[in-house]
């Protein structure tokens, strides 16, 4: 069944590539509905107390110890629907946009799924690292070949800033697979064994070599100056693939292969990592304030909250943990909704400049009022999804300690702050002659800004049934850290 | 053994050709024998045995290596094929290139110094006069004349280095020296080791290891584009498997060795991949990446002599895999217009998609970017050299091909960014097969890695 | 002859080869060089007498002095080069170039110690180095290398040929 | 009597000629007077090698000579043909000339 | 008791109902149809508040119901549930009354505005919003109903949002309360860590266990939020600004309901307030303090609305000085009978300005009283109310929470005094300029106004007889009641009771204290009469104010000024600091530094090549030098 998801999106592509129909769009998005039909039929059948599920583990190059072990557990699993849920979504977001090339784009776009797939169920360190890498090459070209302009230098830097981090992060595994007793093995317990057996000196030194990686994949404060450019040139799907599930890779991987991990190391340096993450929250509101362009200032807005997932992460607290997935959810669909209007207005207006928007309200009522909602869902007002999120992190902050968790909390208030104005300057006030003949949405993008809505409301009211799917993996996740962290003292 | 009477056999059927008139079926007939060659090795494969008194050792190390070069020439006789109907002297230019492959097995088979020296020779002397092969062209003919000024110049220290070891050991035969290094570990005079240093010194220099790399980029910019390919992919690769057959057995012996070796490696790592990243000749680009990679090959012996040849065959294979698809395609673009600076790429993907999708696929795996053969060659050898405690050198060849990256992309961005700036080139069907069947061999490596990793045992 | 008798002769030899051999590098005229470069050959070849290499001796001399030198006076001939063609070099580069060459004398002597180590011979027999015994060597242990050089010469001649071949007559 | 000529003053003599060949490759950039600086490097080992087989007793070293002579023959026969294509070209033989391909 | 429960349910459900089925056929439904199911599903809760408040007069303690688990983390889980007691079921009774009075008069006041339906769905959402949060059982479902209010006050602050002034009064509300709202979510987030649970009827009972210093930190922190929602110090400017939006939202969000959210906030956390003495002072300093600021500023307003603004603030700050004094009981009081005049007054004004055609400024009305009758008759009786007139609500209510200022200290009391001095003067300057005297409207304005249609009437009469009656809800016993009140929320307040010491007056001080506020007040009613009747003195116009300390109180402190000078610009400009040099030069620099380095490294590499054999030569001798001199390394 894993297997399905992984080679399904990956068998389509190779079809969309190679026999380039006319309607590769269709197709694409066909496919991707039935990979999430198949992720829906996986939650169904997905047993709430047990860990790894539909697990597959054959042996692919064992010279290098690398076996193509993959399995689903609670946390898997809902970064699976997040992905599957958001694919569909990103091929709509299209809309009837001409592209050169479609079949090597919706190709691509497929591929990248795969990819993302991959990396949240891959359950062996190097197969790991191979999605991980390979989830990289679609999006570098997605944006390199229908981004905007001088995206040659930024998506380079771009693909250049993250492999380095995950070279880095190779070393890492390399170093803990070497440590696997006897016959060298990357699957997922034995290099949680590795890790635990290393002196707290080792261990913290594969927490940096690895939190590079996912710092710049998130990416945290101060390693995420790729980001906004890239944000800024991809194209719309590509920034949604990017903010909306990439952005989700490093997270998990903090989660999956880092704390259970290097438990000594996390906990020497978890403390800084929080730190950098609080200032990364405040920095990238303050910054996002003063943004002029639409999509660079929704970029920065990322980066602050990503930063709250994850100080909340590294609270290493259920309730932190637990926020931490909730968030991730939440913030895939909110920024997907946030970059789709941004889309649509930049569509129609032929700008993102603020200053030169205005007075939308008058003529798109319907968009405005989804733009409200989608924003209260950035915002974290209560009963949207964003409040459930924000709500547990900022609490996981401040147990840990009162004064951060202040801090953290102050994106609750600079969040309002940007987005207000956003809203205002975009949507308020008198049209102007960018936005007199602003057209109201359109059935196609009713039906993507649709359930957006009603999923971050519904997640707001409602949120317990995801919340239970991961709970036990974490849980136990932690349990299996703070046994280690205690041996190691 | 066999592969090679037949390599030799056809060069001399090859220059029996031009008296007999049959040049057309050339080409054909030297692909077929190579496969024969191929099968030959084949059959071989697994057993060790030594030839002529210990003159050749054919264990599955020299096999393989064998087979490998036998294979890259295959491709390359398919790749070049318009080299030799263009110009004049099919006949020759088969025989030498013919001869020059003979050197190469016999450099990854010598068990005797003899034989290391004369495939050397073989294989240098033929290519002098290949690199020179365009000679209405002034740049061939420079790259020849440097290529044989320095090369022989090495050959002097090589020579040096091979009388010493012979005065110290007595023995010309690898396997009596090793014996002989283990029967007194003590009582080695200095002047053994300096012998040592000096083939090093001479075998440095036909890896093109830095300091002893200079001719390379010329020579490999001012050779016809074919050439260059075969350079840099079987003579690279018999080179190679040359200073592993020699330094495998000294590597036990001496630590001046490592040392040198490690300065070496790190010139190597750091200067190749800074200077191409300005290169604007994809060409001259390319024999700088070339260059580079010698740098991690060396980690990777650095790291663990013994075991590494298995890491340095599968990355070689990768290599060679990688670089003869970019140079088809710089072929093709070569030959269309007569240089190959970067603009030639422009917008490409919209131009040639086959060319621009395996040019990106050899950029990729020559990036090392997975789960691109070339990954798994880079990731071996890193892993090797982790293990061994070389983190530094790694964390060093891990900036240095983050540099490599930067180039290659340059290509890359040329290729998808850029505007075409000239009409579509015509490909023929062979051209294309030939690049799908590069890009499929390069999944193969992908996905049976297995295979590959094991071979040299 | 007596010990002090060979020692003379080979200081004799040895000084005469250094000798000319650097009148090779330094003298202006390239046929001079050559002569030189001959007579250094001669000087060698009286060592190779020295250690009992008669049969090596006379290989070398027609070798060397017979084959090799004459092919390079034929070029020097048919380019004309012989007369002070050479454009000057500067002073820095030579100066440079002695202390390059002197560094690696110094090197070189400095690392050729060790011969003490050398295996202990048995007594000296002149036959290892008579025709026969060569040829045995040769024909027994090298008779791979020895067929394999006529590929190389047989490449080097092909080369060669297509080399120097002009192509008007192809075209 | 080879014995009372110590091996050392061979090595020494031949690494004196070794390196004589190499100034001359340095000091010169007249291209067959390089060319002959080569041969005398290779005579050089030669000379040593010559000199290791005697005191070894084994014939190995001598025929290895014969090799290298053959060598450079062959060595020396397509130099020259390249030195001439050269020369027919440039019509010179001065190396520092041939600079076209550099960077 | 289960229909107590789903009566509970329901009265949260209609308004959301009215909201939703209003808004989502926005465009569609009529605009009578919009108005009625909106009220109607007000009328319907109002009822229904009504029945439980039956019930609970009827000896039921409390009305108490679950519906599903929300969040749930590790130990920590909340639940949405709600909890109908005395206090909340009282304010419901004032949310749905009030509410119910102030949609009525929407209907008159909004007619013919384009945004009409939007109008009444966001009012409706509104009130659901403040239903959850008096009826929430647990921090966190008052949290919801805390933020959601101050969206709706956000969205109908902005109703007009063509207007960007406008917007940015919305966008000031919301912020502020925003920075309130923080606050608050972190005393609860405190309240979890200490308490383990957010249920208000697991938290109180443990209240005694935890230590003071933390209980005085939570308390603090859900004061902040007060401060926001309530609009004290300092976090007050956001009202005034509030009355961009219609006046019915001014009336029922920011001045009967949403801003003594607060109030209620505090009141129902009484327990943890009784316990920490410092956070009582504090409010009592506070509340104080926004009294009398609030009241001088109101002096010299020429809005209409904004007098009002101020007086709402001033009248907050009284409620806050009434429980900080831990006359819990006062302050709700205070807070009710607020409702009942504030309301009314806001009403009275709105009905003016409609009548005006949107004129607000008191300087160009006068002489409506022939007018507009109704209107005037109501006003003045609210006026009355609120400056505390006997047997007007406003009397009994600020007489309770001036009397336990008295008890508590003499300076207190006087000050509120002098606060609630003030506020009689200014409202009868605002009743006076603007009904009395000779109309100086224009002409052709003076031609259309007529009184307001019977939709506006009716609430402003019945709010005027809640107005006159709402007082006696509480009589103290000084004047032979029982104050049915007290006793009605006694059990509420119960558990703070022992904690704080109460002190008594004596009748007779009580009576004197009456009579000398009473007799000052009416001082100060005449001294307004001859200013502004007598003597016609109709205020200046911006221009030529003549003393420094008017127009400081024109400019209202220059308070907003300060606020932008010390928060707003440096915060830019830090975010323009980050964003131009940190950013671009700092970090972003260095990682393009690296690769421009890389590329000059090449650039300067490349040089090494010199294509001249010499040369490479010469680097390879020496190269092999350094090789063989590794061999003297051993």
């Amino acid at each position: 069944m894993t297997v399905f998801l992984i080679f399904f999106p990956l068998l389509v592509s190779l079809f969309i590539f190679l026999v380039r129909p006319a309607q590769a769009k269709t197709i694409a998005f066909a496919a991707s509905v039935v990979e999430l039909l198949a992720t829906l039929y996986i939650t169904t059948q997905f047993s709430k107390n047990e860990l790894f599920q539909f697990v597959l583990d054959v042996p692919w190059i064992q010279s290098l110890g690398l076996n193509f072990a993959v399995g689903i557990d609670g946390i898997s699993l809902v970064l699976v629907l997040l992905t599957t849920l958001l694919v569909p979504g990103i091929i709509l977001s299209t809309r009837n946009k001409q592209f050169a090339k479609p079949h090597t784009f919706y190709g691509l776009v497929l591929m990248m799924e795969m990819a993302l797939v991959g990396v949240f169920v891959a359950l062996d360190g190097l197969l790991f690292y191979l999605f991980w890498e390979i989830a990289l090459i679609p999006i570098y070209f997605i944006c390199l070949i229908w981004g905007g302009e001088d995206r040659g230098r930024i998506t380079l830097k771009f693909f250049i800033y993250t492999l380095a981090g995950s070279l880095f992060m190779l070393i890492g595994l390399v170093y803990l697979y070497l440590a696997t007793p006897g016959e060298h093995t990357f699957a997922l317990a034995a290099l949680y064994e590795a890790g635990q057996a290393l002196s707290p000196g080792e261990q913290g030194f594969v927490f940096w070599l690895m939190f590079v990686a996912f710092a710049i994949k998130m990416p945290v404060f101060p390693f995420h100056t790729w980001q906004p450019d890239t944000y800024t040139v991809a194209p719309t799907q590509g920034t949604m693939l990017l903010s909306g599930i990439m952005l989700k890779m490093g997270i998990y991987g903090v989660i999956r292969w880092l704390i259970p991990m290097v438990p000594a190391g996390v906990a020497a340096w978890g403390p800084t990592a929080i730190i950098i993450s609080v200032i990364g929250i405040v920095y990238g509101s303050c910054i996002a304030i003063v943004q002029k362009d639409f999509k660079r200032l929704i970029a920065y807005s990322s980066v602050a909250h990503v930063g709250l997932i994850a100080a909340g992460t590294f609270t290493l607290s259920v309730v932190g943990l637990q926020g931490a997935m909730i968030q991730m959810v939440s913030h895939g669909i909110v920024v997907f909704g946030m970059f789709y209007i941004v889309d649509v207005v930049a569509e129609r207006t032929k700008t993102r400049t603020l200053d030169s928007l205005g007075g939308i309200r008058n003529v798109a009522p319907i968009f405005a009022t989804v733009f409200v909602i989608v924003m209260l869902g950035s915002v974290a007002l209560p009963l949207t999804s964003g409040f459930v999120g924000e709500f547990l992190l900022i609490n996981s902050i401040f147990q840990y300690q009162y004064v951060l968790g202040a801090i953290a909390g102050l994106t609750i208030i600079l969040g309002a702050v940007y987005m207000l104005r956003t809203f205002q300057k975009s949507m308020s006030g008198e049209v102007n002659n960018v936005t007199a003949g602003f057209a109201d949405l359109t059935t196609e993008e009713k039906w993507v800004l649709y359930p957006v809505v009603v999923l971050i409301i519904l997640i707001g009211i409602y949120p317990a049934p995801l919340l239970e799917l991961s709970e036990p993996a974490v849980t136990n996740l932690l349990k299996v850290y703070s046994n280690l962290s205690a041996s190691v003292k | 053994m066999n592969a090679l009477f037949v390599i030799c056999g056809l060069g001399i059927a090859a220059l029996v050709a031009e008296i007999v008139n049959l040049k057309k079926w050339l080409t054909a007939f030297v692909i077929v024998g190579l496969v024969a060659a191929m099968a030959t090795i084949f059959i071989d494969f697994g057993t060790s045995t030594m030839h002529f008194s210990e003159m050749l050792q054919f264990d599955n190390f020299s096999l393989a290596f064998s087979g490998l070069i036998v294979v890259t020439t295959i491709f390359w006789f398919w790749l070049a094929n318009d080299y030799f109907r263009l110009q004049p002297h099919i006949t020759d230019r088969t025989a030498l290139v013919l001869f020059t492959v003979a050197g190469a097995v016999i450099m990854a088979s010598f068990n005797n110094m003899a034989m290391l020296f004369l495939g050397i020779e073989i294989l240098s002397i033929s290519l002098y006069v290949l690199a020179g092969s365009r000679k209405e062209s002034l740049f061939s003919t420079e790259a020849a004349f440097k290529y044989f000024l320095m090369g022989s110049f090495a050959t002097g220290f090589l020579l040096m280095g091979i009388a010493l070891i012979y005065g110290a050991t007595g023995a010309f035969h690898l396997t009596k020296i090793a014996e002989f290094i283990d029967a007194n570990p003590a009582g080695l005079p200095t002047f053994f080791y300096a012998g040592i240093l000096l083939m090093f010194i001479g075998l440095a220099f036909k890896i093109s290891a830095v300091p002893f790399h200079f001719w390379a980029p010329d020579v490999y910019e001012g050779a016809p584009t074919s050439i260059t390919a075969f350079m840099s992919t079987v003579v690279k690769i018999a080179a190679l498997a040359a200073f592993y057959r020699v330094f495998f057995i000294f590597s036990s012996v001496d630590h001046t060795l490592t040392r040198v070796i490690q300065g070496t490696t790190i010139l190597t790592l750091v200067i190749p991949n800074i200077t191409a990243v300005y290169q604007q000749n994809v060409k001259r680009m390319l024999a700088y990446s070339s260059v580079g990679h010698v740098g991690y090959i060396l980690l990777g012996f650095l790291a663990n002599a013994t075991e590494s040849a298995n890491a340095i065959f599968y990355y070689l294979c990768a290599y060679a895999c990688a670089s003869l698809t970019a140079f088809a395609v710089l072929h093709v673009i070569g030959s269309y217009n007569r240089s190959t600076t970067v603009e030639y790429f422009n917008g490409l993907f919209k131009r040639n998609p086959i060319l621009a999708v395996a040019m990106t696929f050899a950029l990729l795996s020559l990036a090392a970017i997975p789960p691109l053969p070339g990954f798994f060659g880079k990731y071996m050898i890193f892993a090797m050299a982790i293990e061994q405690g070389y983190t530094g050198l790694v964390i060093l060849a891990i900036i240095t091909s983050l540099i490599g990256v930067y180039y290659y992309f340059r290509i890359i961005i040329a290729m998808y960014f850029q505007e075409p700036s000239a009409e579509p080139l015509s490909l023929g069907t062979s051209t294309r097969v030939l690049l799908i069947a590069l890009i499929a061999i390069s999944l193969i490596l992908t996905i049976c890695a297995d295979r590959f990793v094991g071979l040299v045992g | 002859m007596t010990t002090a008798v060979t020692l003379n002769v080979f200081y004799f030899l040895s000084f005469v080869a250094i000798f000319s051999a650097l009148m090779v590098v330094f003298s202006k005229n390239p046929v001079h060089s050559v002569l030189y470069l001959i007579i250094t050959f001669f000087c060698i070849g009286g060592h190779y007498l020295l250690l009992n290499a008669e049969f090596l001796f006379i290989v070398h001399i027609i070798v060397y002095a017979g084959a090799i030198m004459v092919l390079f006076l034929y070029v020097i001939m048919m380019l004309n080069l012989n007369k002070e063609s050479e454009p000057h070099k500067s002073t820095l580069l030579k100066v440079a170039a002695t202390i390059c060459s002197g560094l690696l004398i110094i090197v070189l002597v400095g690392s050729l110690k060790g011969t003490e180590l050398m295996m202990t011979q048995q007594p000296a027999d002149i036959s290892i180095s008579t025709v026969k015994s060569l040829g045995k060597v040769m024909f027994n242990d090298f008779l791979l290398p020895f067929e394999i050089t006529s590929v190389l010469l047989l490449a080097a001649m092909v080369g060669a040929i297509m080399v120097g071949k002009s192509e008007t007559a192809e075209r | 009597m080879i014995n009372n000529i110590p091996i050392d003053y061979y090595i020494w003599l031949a690494a004196a000629l070794f390196t004589i060949g190499v100034l001359g490759v340095l000091y010169r950039r007249n291209a067959i007077i390089i060319f002959m600086c080569i041969e005398l490097m290779l005579n050089a080992v030669n000379l040593v090698m010559v000199a290791f087989s005697s005191y070894l007793n084994d014939g190995a070293g001598q025929v290895f000579v014969f090799f290298i002579m053959a060598v450079a023959a062959a060595e020396v026969g397509v130099g020259l043909a390249i030195l001439v294509l050269m020369h027919r070209n440039t019509k010179t033989v001065d190396i520092n000339v041939l600079n076209r391909l550099k960077w | 008791m289960v229909g107590a429960q789903l009566v509970a349910l329901l009265i949260p459900l209609f308004p959301l109902l009215g909201f939703l089925i209003v808004a989502l056929n926005v465009k569609k439904v009529s605009h009578g149809f919009a108005s009625t199911v909106a009220c109607g599903s007000v009328l319907i809760s109002f009822i229904l508040s009504v029945f439980a408040f039956v019930q609970l007069l009827g000896g039921t303690p409390s009305i108490e119901v679950t519906l599903f688990r929300w969040i749930s983390a590790g130990g920590f889980s909340a639940t949405m549930s709600f909890l109908i007691d005395p206090l909340s079921s009282l304010m419901l009774l004032i949310i749905t009354g009030v509410g119910f009075l102030i949609h009525v008069y929407s209907v008159g006041y909004m007619h013919g505005d384009e945004g009409y339906n939007r109008f009444f769905s966001y009012l409706n959402l509104f009130v659901f919003f403040m239903l959850l949060l008096v009826m929430g059982a647990n921090y966190l479902v008052m949290f919801i109903g805390w933020e959601g209010v101050g969206l709706c006050s956000y969205l109908l602050i902005g109703f007009w949002f063509k207007n960007q002034a406008y917007n940015d009064a919305a966008n000031k509300a919301f912020i502020m309360n925003r920075i309130g709202d923080l606050g608050m979510l972190l005393g609860i987030i405190l309240i979890i860590v200490n308490f383990g649970s957010i249920q208000y009827t697991e938290v109180f009972p443990k209240a005694s266990s935890v230590d003071a210093g933390t209980v005085t930190l939570i308390t603090m922190l859900l004061f902040v939020g007060a401060m926001g929602k309530s609009a004290q110090i300092p976090l007050y400017t956001w009202l005034p600004d509030a009355m961009a939006g219609p006046t019915p939202v001014s009336a029922l969000i920011h001045a009967a309901t949403m801003v003594t959210a607060g109030v209620y906030m505090v009141a129902r956390n009484n327990v943890l307030y009784a316990m920490s003495s410092a956070t009582l002072e504090m409010i009592v300093i506070i509340g104080l303090a926004t009294a009398l600021f609030a009241a001088t500023i109101a002096l010299t307003q020429n809005d209409i609305k904004k007098v009002l603004a101020y007086s709402t603030v001033s009248q907050l700050g009284l409620m806050f000085l009434a429980l900080g004094l831990g006359a819990f009981t006062s302050g709700i009081f205070h807070m009710a009978t607020h409702a009942f005049f504030k309301a009314l007054l806001f009403l009275g004004a709105g009905s003016v300005i409609h009548a005006m055609h949107h004129e607000q400024d008191i300087r160009k009305m006068g002489g409506l009283k022939k007018y507009l009758p109704v209107t005037y008759a109501t006003f003045l009786i609210g006026v009355l109310a609120i400056s505390g007139i006997p047997p007007f609500a406003g009397f009994f209510s600020k007489d309770e929470i001036l009397a336990s200022a008295f008890a508590h200290s003499k300076v207190v009391w006087a000050v509120a005094v002098i606060a609630s001095l003030l506020t009689s003067f200014y409202m009868f300057r605002l009743l006076f300029l603007t009904f009395f005297g000779n109309t100086r409207a224009s002409h052709d304005t003076i031609h259309h106004i007529h009184e307001s249609p019977k939709s506006i009437t009716t609430p402003l009469i019945v709010l005027a007889g809640l107005s006159v009656v709402g007082g006696f809800m509480g009589v103290p016993e000084a004047l032979g009641g029982s104050h049915w009140l007290s006793n009605f929320l006694a059990p509420v307040f119960e558990p703070s009771k022992g904690l704080i010491e109460a002190h008594h007056l004596s009748h007779s001080t009580e009576y004197m204290l009456m009579a000398v506020i009473v007799l000052l007040t009416l001082g100060f009613i005449g001294f307004a009469y001859s200013r502004y009747v007598s003597k016609a003195h109709v205020p200046a116009a911006e221009g030529q104010i003549s003393s420094g300390l008017q127009r400081t109180l024109y400019n209202k402190y220059y308070v907003d000024e300060i606020y932008d000078a010390i928060v707003v610009k440096p915060l830019y400009w830090i975010s323009s600091v980050f964003d131009k040099v940190v950013e671009t030069l700092g970090i972003d620099g260095l990682v393009n530094a690296s690769g421009k380095a890389v590329v000059e490294g090449s650039k300067t590499a490349r040089k090494l090549q010199t294509g001249s054999i010499g040369f490479y030569i010469f680097m390879m001798v020496i190269g092999i030098v350094l090789v063989l001199s590794a061999v003297f390394m051993k």
